[in-house]
């Protein structure tokens, strides 16, 4: 509560865009993250309009060419157009990001809230397996299931899959742990005074103020599935066709590329992949600052 | 008698997203050495305001915009930060609402005494500042084993006593001690401000307590002053407030408190507190008073002294009355 | 200490070494893929033997592997072998075991992991203190708020780009590798120096992409605890900012973060893995990229396992640690 | 005469491990159905009080000893039976802010009700049931509606709270505190909206307080605990201006009355640290009087017909049963 009441004559709130556009002068990660993000979503979109996507694939065009008017990216070894693969390369990411992050916190959620809910065996066996599963680095479990799955049939959907299967665990503690601060709260009760049923005091009461709780954590899982898929792209589990961004990087790494002076073909991707995630990083920063904003104390 | 708090025009503003609240305006108030103040006031009335702002512990979007504070001869608004740091605890001491929270949860009790003794008089010898934080933990009436403890392991009580311990660790002359039973049950809230009361006596200092009731005020002080909208309306001593209010907002007040002969006759104060971001014009009482004249709505009261000591800002009283 | 909570502890240590070791072990085995047919079919094809002699190999192998068994067996022999520290036999380097090359390679992940993680701990704690106190100067509000950039940024990254600018463009240190070509390794400084100039780019990578993560944690930590009443009224009882600072703000701020410290360095030892990849740096890392790429399947499941009970555990010891330095959990 | 609400030998015990805490001690209760009342349960944080205003709302069971609403057991209501004990029996929390949704404007407090129990048929007689609650606590409806809890002040809350009850036309109101947190000047609006229910509405008040100031206003009788067990209960007037039991002294000598002629007393403030109770009683560690005999557990005494105790000090006075209690408490 601020220290100022407000009287009867409440004070002439400006309208929300302009309120959101002030918000975001005080938010500025919250603003960076987002700028960055329009600019590479308008370059992928405008790229996947232009591109030929058969340039981003083997033996396409000339190989070895460092950047220039035809090539803004250069060309690798393997005759792809560098700017075509980031392209391409960038709207697989957004896929596996958006697919995994999205999948991972809807189970999250839905564990979270059961395990929250009910409480009981339910809850007792939701959280023991969410903290056994929390110390084994989930990386090192996806380079077993990726290294387990027959290369040639590894596509951006399994990677997505991949990923998946360890990401719901976060969102499941932390919307678990909402849900239980929630559940403490006195419209909870007067809610049930009120005679509303359980299920409606869920998904009428808790979760409407969850909602960006749950926003973060999507933020935060879409972080977690590109980074993973990053990694296992890098270390030469990705999906080997596809001109996927860790996979250009782990192609360029094998064959040597600053050594034989090709030095393009890994710092496009590089710092594609340095825009994305910081974007996402600030993006969840910023989020995050405007969840828990600093209360200001007051008499 | 000299006064020991000299509080001069003070005003104090908090910069908002909609716009400038002035949350003090021009306040003055004096108390001698000894003497013991209520504060009282609804909640945004500047009370803790008031508090900070004694201290110089106002926070950015606050800020003191001018004033004095004079304790003891000295203007507190004029000294350095550094000077204000050994003015703190030394001078004018700081008793907290939430003791609850007020103590370092990682930290000894004594060792929380003893790095307020360090600051500002850091050559004293350990021995002595050790013999000083158990005198007083004596004085509040706490077992000397405290010492070693910490805050977890004290009752609610207890905390606060050590709140209050610490506070005259320096004798002070001035306490401020702002709602220091608010959380408390009335049995330990009735201990804890005997305890004030005590240690109060024993140093001699002035003591400002901060609150909204006025039980407290009538048991265990001798002046209340009352804010309203971050202005003093009324300062009376005790007897004159609780038999003749002056102010109209004090008079409302009092009518709205239980009284112990006639069950089930009180009534509220009507209307609401104004927002201090648009303040009435005039005597911001006047759309909740009752006796409100033509020139309420324009023009403000000023501060006067009548006959009977009370100083109030109302233009009930004075040569325009 | 309390025993109960001992036993409790130790039983959670338990239950994730036994779902980690249960996780490496079923996973390859629900695949349709047989690593021992994966492993020898491409040495088939690069021209070693006929596909004849591949299957009896395969054969052979299978059950010097003890595969042939049923499943649960198989199950049984490997938990068992876990519990003596036995990860079995590298497929590629046979007739070493897993846990030799993982001797070998372990002093130089450990060197690696442990002093960038006490470095970027260091470092970003400090700097988030700093960054979330209001008494400090705007500028180092600033540049402490802009480490906070580099916790998108996978130290790999950084990595390939220090190489390329610091190594590649400037050539102020090497490219990679673990010591000169040509050095031979002993006791000597001259040797040490040379080691150290090849692990410092890595370093930096990994200490950069991992100190955003302190920050930004500190910085909340910071926020919160500048809040508390204790903070406010240590300024009420005039004590300088350098000991409110100190004694009330970093100190009870910085608790919580000793918790995050097992979890972190689990999420360093997997970034400083792909860093030893591309800086073609002796490790853990390297081990599993050229186990990875030669299909040395045992040696892959070794790593994994071997790594997550290392960090359960460090994490148990923190925990029990933690008790030490906050009172409010040792009388409990 | 139907008992509207009956506690049976009711007592909750919480446990924790080994260490058990008895949170309500074997209470028994009776509220009549046509003589609506203020019920005073004071007491300090501990005493149970809250305890007491959970098991009346149905939001735990007993540990020992039934609850019976309009004579049926509350754990063992029909599904019908439920929706009406529901809505009959309503509650005023103590903390204003917190029982507003921070997502919906405030009216969603009051329109929840009135949709679940289906009190209105169609939009626009909800609307007017909604603001017909409203102006009976003193509310303009038009301040009110499609406002945020935040924009308003905690008095105009707390009405907002009592309206929510008052749409429902419930029997028995559990006030838990609810001027707690309300600015003192404002304390007397809210109290008199609540008396005015009781009145006009019929509605039984069961106040829960550890404020004796405004009990001795609103309440007709009043029953301190302490620790679980009631310590005193009588009629508000003869238990708060001739306390008996020392507890209660100690209370009542500690209420900082805002009055110059009733100073604060002499009363000897033992330290109030805890000790083990063991079967005596509870008071017993801090008791300035205690004797030999208060190692066991005292019974009540009848002292006045409208007062008991249960204190040693006043054997030689009727035994009363503690089903019997109350029969002391005037309406």
């Amino acid at each position: 509560m601020s220290s100022v009441t407000l009287s009867n004559t409440a004070i002439r709130q400006p309208n929300k865009v302009t309120l959101f556009f002030r918000y975001l002068r005080r938010n500025p990660s919250l603003t960076f993250g987002l700028l960055i993000m329009l600019f590479l979503v308008i370059f992928t979109v405008h790229g996947l309009l232009t591109i030929n996507t058969k340039d981003a694939y083997p033996l396409a065009v000339r190989p070895k060419m460092p950047p220039s008017f035809q090539y803004p990216l250069g060309t690798d070894f393997f005759g792809r157009d560098l700017y075509a693969a980031m392209v391409i390369g960038m709207w697989q990411t957004a896929v596996i990001g958006v697919f995994a992050g999205a999948l991972g916190t809807i189970i999250g959620t839905i564990f979270g809230f059961i395990s929250a809910y009910f409480g009981g065996f339910i809850d007792a066996a939701i959280t023991s397996i969410c903290q056994i599963l929390i110390p084994i680095p989930a990386f090192l479990i996806q380079v077993i299931i990726a290294g387990s799955i027959d290369k040639r049939s590894v596509t951006i959907l399994t990677m997505a899959w991949v990923v998946l299967l360890l990401a719901w665990m976060g969102p499941t503690l932390v919307i678990r742990a909402q849900v239980l601060s929630m559940k403490e709260r006195q419209f909870v009760s007067v809610a049930k005074l009120s005679g509303m049923t359980s299920l409606g005091i869920i998904f009428k009461e808790i979760l409407p103020n969850l909602l960006p709780f749950i926003a973060a954590a999507f933020i935060a899982q879409v972080f977690q599935a590109v980074f993973a898929s990053f990694y296992l792209a890098i270390v030469g589990l990705g999906p080997v066709r596809e001109p996927l961004l860790g996979n250009t990087i782990w192609s360029a790494q094998t064959q040597g590329a600053f050594f034989n002076g090709w030095w393009w073909w890994p710092i496009g991707p590089a710092v594609a992949m340095i825009l994305i995630l910081g974007s996402l990083a600030l993006i969840n920063m910023g989020m995050d600052e405007m969840a828990n904003p600093r209360i200001r104390r007051s008499e | 008698m000299k006064p020991v708090l000299k509080v001069v025009d003070l005003e104090v503003s908090y910069y908002t997203d909609a716009g400038r609240a002035k949350a003090l305006d021009r306040v003055n108030l004096e108390l001698n050495a000894g003497e013991k103040i209520g504060l009282v006031g609804e909640s945004g009335s500047g009370k803790s305001t008031m508090a900070l702002a004694m201290m110089r512990m106002i926070k950015p979007p606050g800020r003191i915009e001018h004033g004095q504070v004079i304790v003891d001869g000295n203007d507190l608004t004029s000294l350095s930060d550094e000077q204000m740091l050994k003015a703190r605890l030394s001078q004018i001491a700081y008793i907290p609402q939430g003791a609850m929270n007020s103590l370092n949860p990682v930290t000894r009790i004594g060792a929380q005494m003893i790095d307020a003794i360090k600051a500002h008089s850091p050559n004293m010898p350990k021995d002595k500042m050790r013999a000083r934080s158990l005198k007083a933990l004596e004085s509040v009436e706490l077992k000397p084993e405290v010492f070693r403890m910490y805050a977890h392991e004290l009752s609610g009580g207890m905390k606060q006593r050590v709140c209050i311990a610490i506070g005259i660790l320096l004798e002070p002359k001035v306490i401020i001690a702002d709602e220091p039973t608010s959380a408390l049950d009335v049995v330990t809230q009735r201990q804890v401000m005997e305890t004030i009361n005590k240690v109060q006596a024993e140093i001699g200092a002035a003591v400002i307590l901060i609150g909204h009731d006025m039980g407290l005020m009538a048991q265990s002080m001798d002046k209340v002053a009352v804010m309203y909208a971050g202005r003093l309306v009324e300062v009376s001593t005790v007897k004159e407030m609780f038999t003749a209010p002056k102010h109209p907002y004090s008079q409302a007040l009092i009518r709205s408190l239980p009284k112990l002969d006639v069950r089930g006759v009180f009534q509220g104060i009507p209307g609401l507190a104004p927002s201090l971001l648009r303040l009435p014009s005039g005597c911001a009482f006047h759309p909740r008073c009752q006796e409100a004249m033509d020139k309420c709505k324009t023009l403000r009261p000023e501060n006067q002294v009548l006959a009977s000591g009370s100083r109030v800002t109302c233009h009930l009283y004075g040569e325009g009355a | 200490m309390n025993f109960r909570l001992l036993s409790k502890r130790l039983l959670f240590l338990l239950m994730v070494v036994w779902a980690a070791s249960t996780i490496t072990f079923f996973i390859p085995r629900i695949s349709p893929k047989n690593p021992v047919r994966e492993r020898f079919a491409e040495l088939a094809r690069t021209g070693g033997f006929s596909p004849e002699d591949l299957e009896v190999i395969v054969a052979d192998y299978s059950q010097r592997f003890g595969l042939d068994k049923p499943l649960l067996q198989q199950y049984g022999d490997y938990m068992w072998g876990i519990l003596r520290f036995d990860l079995g036999i590298s497929l590629n380097k046979f007739p070493k075991t897993v846990m030799q090359l993982i001797y070998e390679s372990l002093p130089w992940t450990i060197g690696l992991v442990f002093i960038t993680t006490i470095l970027s701990f260091i470092l970003g704690n400090w700097l988030g203190a700093l960054a979330a106190w209001p008494r400090s100067p705007d500028w180092l509000k600033n540049i402490a708020t802009s480490f906070v950039l580099f916790q998108g940024v996978p130290p790999v990254l950084l990595g390939i780009l220090l190489i390329f600018f610091i190594g590649f463009k400037l050539k102020l240190l090497p490219l990679g590798g673990a010591y000169s070509i040509g050095t031979v390794p002993d006791q000597s400084i001259g040797f040490f120096l040379d080691v150290l100039r090849h692990q410092l780019l890595p370093g930096i990578a990994l200490v950069l992409g991992s100190v955003g993560g302190w920050v930004i944690s500190m910085r909340g930590m910071g926020v919160t605890i500048q809040g508390e009443d204790y903070v406010t009224f240590a300024e009420h009882k005039g004590l300088g900012p350098r000991v409110i600072f100190r004694d009330y703000y970093l100190r009870n701020a910085l608790l919580p973060q000793i918790t995050g410290l097992a979890l972190a360095l689990g999420n360093l030892v997997t970034s400083a893995i792909v860093v030893e990849g591309i800086f073609a740096l002796p490790g853990l890392g390297t081990m599993l990229n050229s186990a990875i790429r030669s299909n040395d399947f045992s040696v892959i499941y070794g790593i994994v396992l071997f790594i997550t009970i290392g960090i359960a555990t460090l994490m148990v010891i923190v925990e029990f640690l933690y008790p030490l330095l906050d009172p409010r959990i040792r009388h409990q | 005469m139907a008992n509207l609400l009956e506690f049976k030998n009711v007592s909750k015990i919480y446990k924790r491990g080994k260490t058990e805490t008895v949170a309500l001690d074997n209470l028994s209760l009776t509220l009549k159905d046509d003589e609506p009342t203020i019920l005073t349960v004071a007491g300090e944080s501990g005493s149970g009080k809250t305890t007491l205003a959970m098991l009346l709302l149905g939001f735990i069971e007993p540990s020992l000893g039934q609850i019976y609403y309009q004579g049926k057991d509350i754990s063992l209501l029909s599904g019908s039976e439920r929706m009406s004990f529901r809505k009959e029996v309503q509650a005023v929390f103590q903390d204003p802010f917190a029982v507003f949704n921070p997502f919906y404007t405030v009216e969603h407090l009051l329109e929840v009700p009135i949709k679940r129990f289906k009190l209105a048929k169609s939009r626009a007689e909800t609307r007017d049931k909604m603001a017909e609650a409203l102006t009976a606590v003193g509310l303009q409806p038009d301040e009110i509606f499609g406002r945020f809890p935040h924009q308003l002040s905690g008095g105009q809350r707390q009405r907002i709270n009592i309206a929510r009850a008052l749409v429902l036309r419930p029997k028995i109101l559990v006030a838990d505190e609810p001027v707690s947190m309300v600015d003192a000047s404002l304390r007397a609006n809210i109290l008199e909206t609540l008396r005015t229910l009781q009145r006009n509405y019929g509605v039984s008040i069961v106040y829960i307080t550890h404020d004796l100031t405004t009990a001795f206003h609103i309440a007709s009788s009043i029953m301190v605990l302490y620790r679980g067990s009631v310590m005193e209960a009588g009629g508000v007037e003869q238990v708060i201006k001739y306390p008996q039991h020392p507890y209660t002294q100690l209370l009542v000598d500690s209420i900082p009355w805002p009055d110059l002629n009733r100073r604060w007393g002499q009363t000897d403030l033992e330290p109030s640290e805890d000790s083990v109770i063991g079967q005596g009683c509870k008071f017993y560690a801090r008791c300035p009087k205690a004797m030999e005999v208060c190692r066991s557990r005292p019974p009540l005494f009848q002292l006045e017909p409208y007062q008991t105790a249960s204190c040693f000090l006043y054997q030689e006075k009727p035994k009363l049963e503690s089903e019997q209690l109350s029969k002391t408490l005037p309406v």
